[in-house]
């Protein structure tokens, strides 16, 4: 796909020789204690993550769960937390007409328990439902029961990847242009730029935990210097709950997501920009290349490798954004991304099987992205 | 067209000075070279003139106006450098059509300057490449090219063609000639190749750790250098120099005593002081050297130590009682290594130094 | 050799009746410090948990997790004597056993109040409000008084509505004044009731009106910051917001009053106030559970709990400890106290068991939604309903 | 000195842009400073100065909890850190930006692809790796289980950086007899220092506030970092946030990084490769 | 000492072809310079020597071993880069002694090798900077340094002298010879300067796009260029070639008709199996046309475009009925621009060369 532009496969195509060989052993060797350690560390944790998402498990029953193939994914049937293994059966309810039901996994066998005392009981014939007693067929009345479940069919995780890519698009969009915007400054040689720098990569040294509660400090609306600042500069009239006012919040998360990642990229840019060929600025100088032309044309095209990367792992970051959005804002549906999703099933809820699959399903989603950069940013990772 | 003066101008790096104390004048239009020995400051002159180094002293005027404030992008000159500068992530067609398209030039218009440039370049075929898969003759006119497109008034070239071969490096002299009557722009030009600094110079600035030693035309620099490190510097082979002291010193001429020869050696130079007993250095050019039976027994003598035939040429390194000389012989000569053969040093093609370098204004010659 | 995970905020008072019982029993006692979010803390044992680690014996559980992590924890009716149970508010041991198993000793108690400015109420002329509705006139009447007096910060009534699981207590005792409820005791939900839509239409009209729009988005600690800073005439809280409200450097020391929430009105209305609290719980994977639970029985005990109230301030889960002249003398408004614990709501917790989570998520998710605007109540708490019949299993969870 | 070669307002436009931006990032942790010098109750004000001066908060972070013992469980464990990905993925990087070999794309997609799980989804599978290897609080766990994170980012950046190195000084460094590792090492190192100084200090930074892991994997107040020791700290009850002494926590641990930055950044500097080649 | 063969060697960048089925014998000690034109290949050629590129298909044998597989460490060469290569971040000291210190050599005899070469490079004084604060010839100089301090068995020189000026040209010439002859180590030796090949070469490799064209000493390829591309490529200024048939075929020469000529001119090549009518051209090098006005009245005539004076030798541009001639005239000529001269085309600096460009083969002209 990505890997291997058509002239490295071309080149590719020539009989390697032994020498190139050795070469390539070489590299491997080179690679393997990075390999080792990295499967070490990743291997073990993904593969059980993906196998988990296969399972029932929670969080109390780890250990004897059961394997039910891609349902916490997408199912279509009687949902699966209604399954009581114990029992055998699903404990239904039909929302519509506000009852509840026992279907039996074996026989099929529907009992009406609305009414614990006098329940009702259905036989399945020929796929449709009919009184256990009189016979009387009962139409329609499995229909509510069945219905889409699993994650994909979940309104809050749409609503979660919404808001996922919305938060990742706005924040790092600002984080680049930002980031480049300071790497510059600082590459340009200004007089204390050494202060400069570190005052840059405040934000990035603050811990998350502590930022994020600092600025969740800042901007309460009563107490908080945000409000205090804007109503002081006459910009707002009255304090607006940043956090709380569900058009705001996203937009409160950006902003502090950008403060404190901005550096991040502004560092890596500025690495980039330091280890640019010096001769051909020269020649765009004599030129006569508007310094902005020379940036559009010369500095960003050479920076690019590096920006793709940062941009990359911002991208990874901002689309598996939680600690900041948790601690801000908390469950809101406002601003809950699909980390926050996926810590909630998996945590909060137990349900290690669904969480699991938000978590593979997340990764799924940045991996497409990650896939769509690669390729909207012409990197050619086999090339040199 | 435009004029550039260098007014008492000096360049330090650190403590290092690099340029002394330059003043030169180049006029409008013309094309002026710089040579001089590899480090002597012909690079850091031009990037003077470009605006890419600050002037330490002194001031530097295009077209009369102080420049050491301008930007270089201000200046409307073009550089060609000596370490390429090419835009590693551009095309051979991107690098040189960039300047046209920020001019925002006719995108037809740039086409046809590029493939012009590109045709006269011989890289029609590269258009497409990335400089890392050209080889240096073809990085090295990818930059001439970029310079060429761009029109600008003022030239400035670092060792354009130091990376071709020589029939290639004959053909863009020429071309660089037609560019120079065709656009009429100043070109400034830094060259070690003898022979594209006597061809294109209208006048050649030599320089000698950072300081200019004369400033002339080609023939003049040639016939009549003013100080012996000139004399030694331009023409190839050099010139030979032998130690002697003053013999005589009359109005018509000088007598340079030898070691090792009975009579001194007659030299066309006025003694411009010098008196009779003066240690000077008498300098001869090895194809003013007269070789053969024919020429006065009063002449050096020695034995072959080496002979380079050249095809066109050959040239005679003989150990003479004087000193060593190279003596550039036809290409049809005989003359092997270990014969002995006896020089001529005709008067009027001899150079005289007084020991502080200067030379001795001489009479006869002059640019043919 | 005994690990102890104990909240930090409590750290030195744990610290010591650990020693003591150390020093008495000779053991010797390893403290945790564990994280200050109660989420996080929870996370972080069910990590362990799951995992069958022994290297925590004894946990200190909030009063919503012994159905959580029931499966993990010892029966401890047959480790500590009865006489020693049956000292606690039963509501507490109750909620503390899950199909008839304890799983966990009351440590402290804690519950909702309303706090109020004495100095405010008596500027207006108001008193301790008894329902909601005068709370809201109450706060309106001083809130324009105090903006009017220039101000401008001045909120009526200040509480937790950001989504987490203050909001579900917050919700919880809106709809217990009003006579409503969560869950019902055959496990089925009953929040779609009219008494839930009256508590929460009532305290949907408080946002914006008399609480800040921000309060969306207020824990306790934010809540208290606008209390504490003077802004606020009245306050639902914890008990811990008593001592700072009349710590050194308190603007508002000597002007704050307690008193149970207020009631709702209708059929069933009644003062409440949401249980909280911290219960003691011996891991089923600990290597020495009955040494562990000896000593939660020694933390839990009268006489440490008596130290802890008079040297902490922590409410005694032992009723007779209200009574206690040492322990009322070090903390006089423990006995108004008394009765707001004996009425005290629990979070149908235990009922729910391992999903409460979720049913409190669904709970704070649609009470926030009313109280943000987003929904109205009726359509609200009919969704929330279905959500929960849904989950409950019929009733089963 | 003044940009060369730009107008007067130009450059004003460019001190001003600076400022803001120093403001927008300065600004919060000089609110963290106000704070941390504020008495508790002064926090639930807007107070632009900490007129009161309390540096009870700083005493405070120290008794109680062995908050230095923490700090240097940080430095351990983000120095092995970074050292121990750096020097795994230099060579890594080596390899895959240097030699051209079948699978390359694909190796560097899966190496991204291992920092795109979140972190509460690898939490269970990596607290059972821990445990099984036996480094459950222990220092040397976190190191570990914070090459999840580090690794894939290092080898990225270093591989790109790498790739941008002119091939010729490879070429002048085998003509020398230099091996592959002679050639990272003597000739390719030293020019790296802007990346690597770079990424060493986000990789730092990133091991330093780490957190979940951290909290997870240790247990024992003398094994715990910064972050979680932060989170730990509690006021007087449950609910109480001891801001002041968090806040206070937080400027201490900031200032070792400004430290460090201010130290590391005589390394980046600019123009390391010039003069190399022609080209 | 090491002898080097490529056997049928061909390279490949991706489609294009660079090196085509290359055949060479590099003799053990010997001293081999390879010319041609920008972009033929001479680097790569280079490079694969150096085991810096695979070899796409043939053998490549060092001391009769084939070392298509060898590493580049392992074959005991050392290479001077065109673009310097040089490690930006080492001074010119470290640079040079880098390699040794990689060979584990003595402290004591890395600091003398290095001082040695920075002595004959003449860059004592810069030992302590980096690349950075050195002129491109200074740099070009740190690249030979750096390969004379190894003393390996094989040198590879890639333009060496390119940025250098020609006194300091000429020393480093020597120098080199000097080496090579102390050494006696293999060299391959790639320029575009005349004289350095020239002078230097045991035997020059004439390379175009990629394919050998000749292989021969210096003068045999001066004086028997095979074909028409060898002729013009070496030899400064060019060959000239005239368009025109042959006339006459006998054994003792062949006699070209050229266009506006009433006879045709006499040439003594052999016929070669040309018959007469055949299409062939007629060259001649500028320095062997005679000029002045005892040349027959046969020869071509016409007028002076242009008066190149280098000093030592004038170039006139002449347009002949027959075509565009260059003559080298000697300084002292008085010939100008507009003046109309007579050229003498003596018969045996004739080359006739046939519509393929292969060479007629001369017959009375040896080297000297
Ligand atoms: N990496 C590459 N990819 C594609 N083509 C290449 C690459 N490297 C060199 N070439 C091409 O191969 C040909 C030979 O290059 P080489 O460098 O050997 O030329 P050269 O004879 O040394 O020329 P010069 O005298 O200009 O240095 C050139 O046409 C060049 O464009
Ligand atoms: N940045 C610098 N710092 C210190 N010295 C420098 C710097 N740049 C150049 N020099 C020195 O200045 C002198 C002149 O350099 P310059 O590049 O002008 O020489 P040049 O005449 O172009 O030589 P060449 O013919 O070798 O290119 C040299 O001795 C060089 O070492
Ligand atoms: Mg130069
Ligand atoms: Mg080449």
């Amino acid at each position: 796909m990505v890997a291997g532009g058509s002239s490295a496969r071309v080149r590719a195509a020539a009989p390697p020789s032994s020498h190139h060989r050795r070469r390539v052993r070489r590299a491997w060797l080179f690679l393997a204690p990075m390999l080792v350690v990295l499967s070490l560390v990743a291997g073990w944790p993904l593969a059980r993550t993906v196998a988990l998402s296969l399972t029932d498990a929670t969080l109390n029953t780890l250990d004897e769960a059961n394997f039910v193939g891609v349902a916490n994914y997408l199912a279509y049937g009687p949902p699966l937390d209604a399954f009581d293994p114990d029992a055998g059966a699903y404990y239904l309810y039909d929302a519509e007409h506000d009852r509840h039901f026992v279907l039996d996994a074996q026989t099929g066998r529907l009992t009406d328990e609305t009414d614990r005392d006098h329940p009702i009981v259905y036989d399945r014939v020929d796929g449709d439902y009919v009184h256990a007693e009189t016979g009387e067929p009962a139409p329609g009345i499995a229909d509510p029961l069945f219905q889409w479940s699993g994650v994909l069919a979940d309104r809050l995780w749409w609503r979660a990847v919404a808001n996922t890519l919305v938060f990742a698009i706005a924040s790092v969009s600002l984080e680049v242009i930002l980031g480049v915007a300071i790497a510059l400054a600082l590459n340009a040689g200004l007089q204390a730029r050494g202060l400069l720098r570190a005052a840059v990569l405040i934000p990035w040294a603050i811990p998350t935990v502590v930022s994020a509660k600092m600025w969740g400090w800042m901007y309460h609306d009563s107490f908080g210097v945000m409000n205090d600042i804007l109503l002081g500069l006459g910009v707002i009239s009255e304090g607006l709950a940043w956090t709380a006012d569900p058009h705001l919040a996203m937009a409160a998360v950006v902003f502090v997501d950008v403060w404190k990642t901005t550096p991040f990229l502004a560092l890596l840019v500025l690495a980039a920009l330091q280890m640019l060929p010096g001769e051909c600025y020269e020649a765009a100088r004599v030129d006569g290349v508007h310094p902005v032309t020379v940036f559009w044309r010369v500095t960003l095209p050479l920076i690019k490798p590096a920006l793709v990367v940062a941009i990359i792992f911002r991208t990874l970051d901002a689309l598996r954004i939680f600690d900041l959005i948790y601690v801000l804002t908390a469950n809101t549906e406002a601003t809950m991304t699909m980390s926050v999703y996926a810590r909630q099933e998996l945590i909060d809820f137990q349900n290690v099987g669904a969480g699991s699959a938000a978590s593979t399903l997340l990764v799924f989603v940045i991996a497409l992205v990650t896939v769509f950069y690669l390729m909207a940013g012409r990197v050619r990772l086999g090339a040199d | 067209m435009a004029g550039i003066v260098f007014d008492r101008v000096s360049k330090r790096f650190g403590t290092a000075e690099v340029i002394r104390n330059v003043d030169l004048d180049i006029a409008p239009g013309s094309f002026t070279v710089f040579v001089g020995p590899s480090g002597c400051g012909k690079s850091t002159l031009l990037r003077l003139i470009a605006g890419l180094e600050d002037i330490t002293a002194g001031t530097l005027l295009i077209e009369g106006c102080p420049v050491n404030d301008v930007a270089p992008a201000k200046r409307g000159v073009a550089m060609v450098f000596q370490s390429y500068a090419l835009y590693p992530h551009m095309s051979v067609y991107q690098n040189m059509a960039f300047g046209l398209s920020l001019a925002k030039t006719d995108r037809r218009e740039t086409d046809r300057r590029v493939r012009e440039a590109a045709r006269i370049l011989q890289m029609d075929h590269l258009l497409e490449r990335k400089p890392k898969d050209l080889s240096g003759g073809q990085r090295q006119r990818v930059a001439i090219g970029r310079a060429i497109t761009r029109e600008p008034k003022v030239f400035l070239f670092d060792e354009p063609l130091s990376n071709l071969d020589a029939a290639l490096r004959v053909q863009m002299r020429l071309e660089i000639a037609k560019l120079h009557r065709a656009l009429g722009a100043t070109m400034v030009y830094v060259t070690h190749d003898q022979v594209e600094a006597m061809t294109l110079a209208e006048q050649i600035v030599v320089l000698n750790a950072g300081a200019v030693e004369q400033v002339g035309a080609p023939l003049e620099l040639y016939h009549r250098p003013q100080n012996r490190f000139v004399a030694g510097f331009i023409g190839s082979p050099q010139m030979n120099f032998l130690p002697g002291t003053l013999a005589a010193a009359g109005a018509d001429g000088v007598a340079v005593a030898l070691a090792g020869l009975a009579s001194p050696v007659p030299a066309a130079v006025a003694p411009d002081g010098q008196a009779a007993g003066a240690a000077v250095s008498l300098g001869i050019r090895p194809e003013h050297i007269v070789v053969g039976d024919g020429v006065a027994a009063a002449g050096p003598h020695g034995r072959i130590a080496l002979v380079e035939r050249l095809g066109s040429d050959t040239l005679l390194h003989v150990a003479t009682q004087a000193g060593h000389l190279v003596v550039a012989a036809g290409a049809a000569t005989k003359a092997r290594v270990g014969d002995t053969i006896r020089l001529g040093l005709p008067a009027d093609a001899c150079h005289v130094f007084a020991a502080d370098g200067r030379a001795l204004a001489r009479r006869g010659a002059t640019e043919a | 050799t005994l690990s102890c995970s104990a909240l930090g905020t409590e750290l030195e008072l744990c610290r010591e009746g650990a020693e003591a019982w150390a020093e008495a029993t000779g053991n010797t006692v390893e403290l945790v410090s564990t994280p200050n979010s109660a989420t996080d803390r929870l996370a972080l044992y069910q990590q362990m948990l799951a995992s069958g680690a022994s290297d925590i014996d004894v946990f200190v559980i909030d009063v919503i997790w012994p159905g959580i992590l029931e499966s993990h924890l010892v029966d401890l009716s047959g480790l500590v004597p009865q006489e020693d149970i049956d000292q606690h508010f039963p509501a507490i041991v109750d909620n503390n056993t899950v199909d008839g198993r304890l799983v966990a000793l009351p440590w402290f108690i804690d519950a909702g109040l309303l706090y109020y400015r004495t100095d405010l109420l008596d500027a207006y002329g108001q008193t301790v409000p008894q329902t909601w509705a005068e709370m809201a006139e109450a706060a309106a009447a001083i809130q324009e008084g105090e903006r009017a007096a220039g101000n401008a910060q001045f909120w009526g009534y200040v509480f937790q509505a950001s989504a987490y699981e203050g909001l579900t207590c917050n919700a919880l005792e809106w709809i217990d004044a009003y006579g409503g409820g969560l869950i019902g005791d055959d496990g089925r939900p009953t929040v779609d009731t009219p008494q839930a839509i009256a508590a929460l239409e009532e305290a949907a009209s408080w946002v914006g009106a008399i609480a800040p729009p921000g309060v969306l988005n207020y824990t306790e600690e934010e809540s208290r910051g606008v209390w504490q800073a003077g802004n606020a005439a009245f306050m639902r809280n914890w008990p811990y917001a008593w001592a700072l409200s009349q710590g050194e450097d308190s603007p508002i020391r000597g002007l704050v009053g307690v008193a149970a929430l207020p009631r709702g009105e209708g059929e069933g209305a009644g003062h409440t106030g949401a249980l909280g609290g911290a219960q003691l719980a011996v891991s089923r994977y600990s290597e020495h559970p009955v040494v562990a639970a000896d000593l939660v029985r020694y933390l839990a005990g009268y006489e440490e709990q008596k130290r802890r109230a008079i040297a902490g301030s922590f409410n005694p889960t032992i009723m007779a400890l209200y009574e206690d002249p040492e322990v009322l003398a070090a903390n006089p408004f423990f006995g108004e106290l008394f009765d707001t614990f004996t009425h005290a709501v629990a979070r149908p917790s235990r009922i729910t068991g391992a999903r409460y989570n979720e049913v409190s998520s669904a709970v704070f998710s649609a009470v926030h939604a009313v109280l943000s605007g987003e929904a109205a109540a009726a359509e609200a708490l009919a969704d929330l309903n279905a959500e929960l019949n849904r989950m409950s299993r019929g009733g089963r969870w | 000195m003044a940009i060369p070669g730009r107008s007067r307002p130009a450059t004003a436009a460019f001190y001003a842009a600076v400022a803001v931006i120093v403001v927008y990032t300065v600004f919060p942790f000089y609110w963290a400073v106000n704070s941390s010098l504020q008495t508790p109750q002064e926090l639930f004000d807007v107070t632009w100065f900490p007129f009161s001066f309390s540096f009870g908060n700083y005493a405070h972070v120290f008794d109680g909890q062995p908050f230095g013992r923490n700090i240097l469980n940080s430095v351990f464990v983000a120095v092995l850190t970074v050292g121990i990905s750096l020097a795994l993925s230099l060579t890594a990087a080596h390899a895959l930006a240097r030699v051209r070999f079948r699978g390359r794309g694909l190796l560097l997609l899966a190496i991204l692809s291992v920092s795109m799980f979140p972190q509460v989804a690898v939490l269970g599978g990596m607290y059972e790796l821990i445990r099984s290897l036996g480094l459950y609080n222990s220092l040397y766990g976190l190191v570990l289980s914070y090459m999840i994170f580090t690794l894939p980012f290092t080898v990225w950046v270093l591989t790109t950086f790498l790739r941008e190195l002119p091939r010729e000084l490879e070429d002048a460094a085998i003509m020398d007899g230099a091996g592959p590792w002679t050639t990272l090492t003597r000739v390719f190192l030293p020019l790296m220092g802007p990346a690597l100084v770079t990424t060493g200090l986000l990789a730092f930074i990133a091991a330093w506030n780490e957190f979940l892991f951290a909290l997870t994997f240790t247990l024992s107040d003398s094994q715990r970092t910064v972050p979680v020791a932060i989170a730990n700290f509690s006021g007087a009850s449950q609910f109480e946030l001891p801001w002041g002494n968090i806040m206070a926590a937080s400027v201490i641990v900031t200032v070792p990084l400004i430290v460090l930055v201010l130290v590391f950044q005589r390394r980046i500097v600019s123009g390391l490769t010039a003069g190399a080649v022609k080209g």
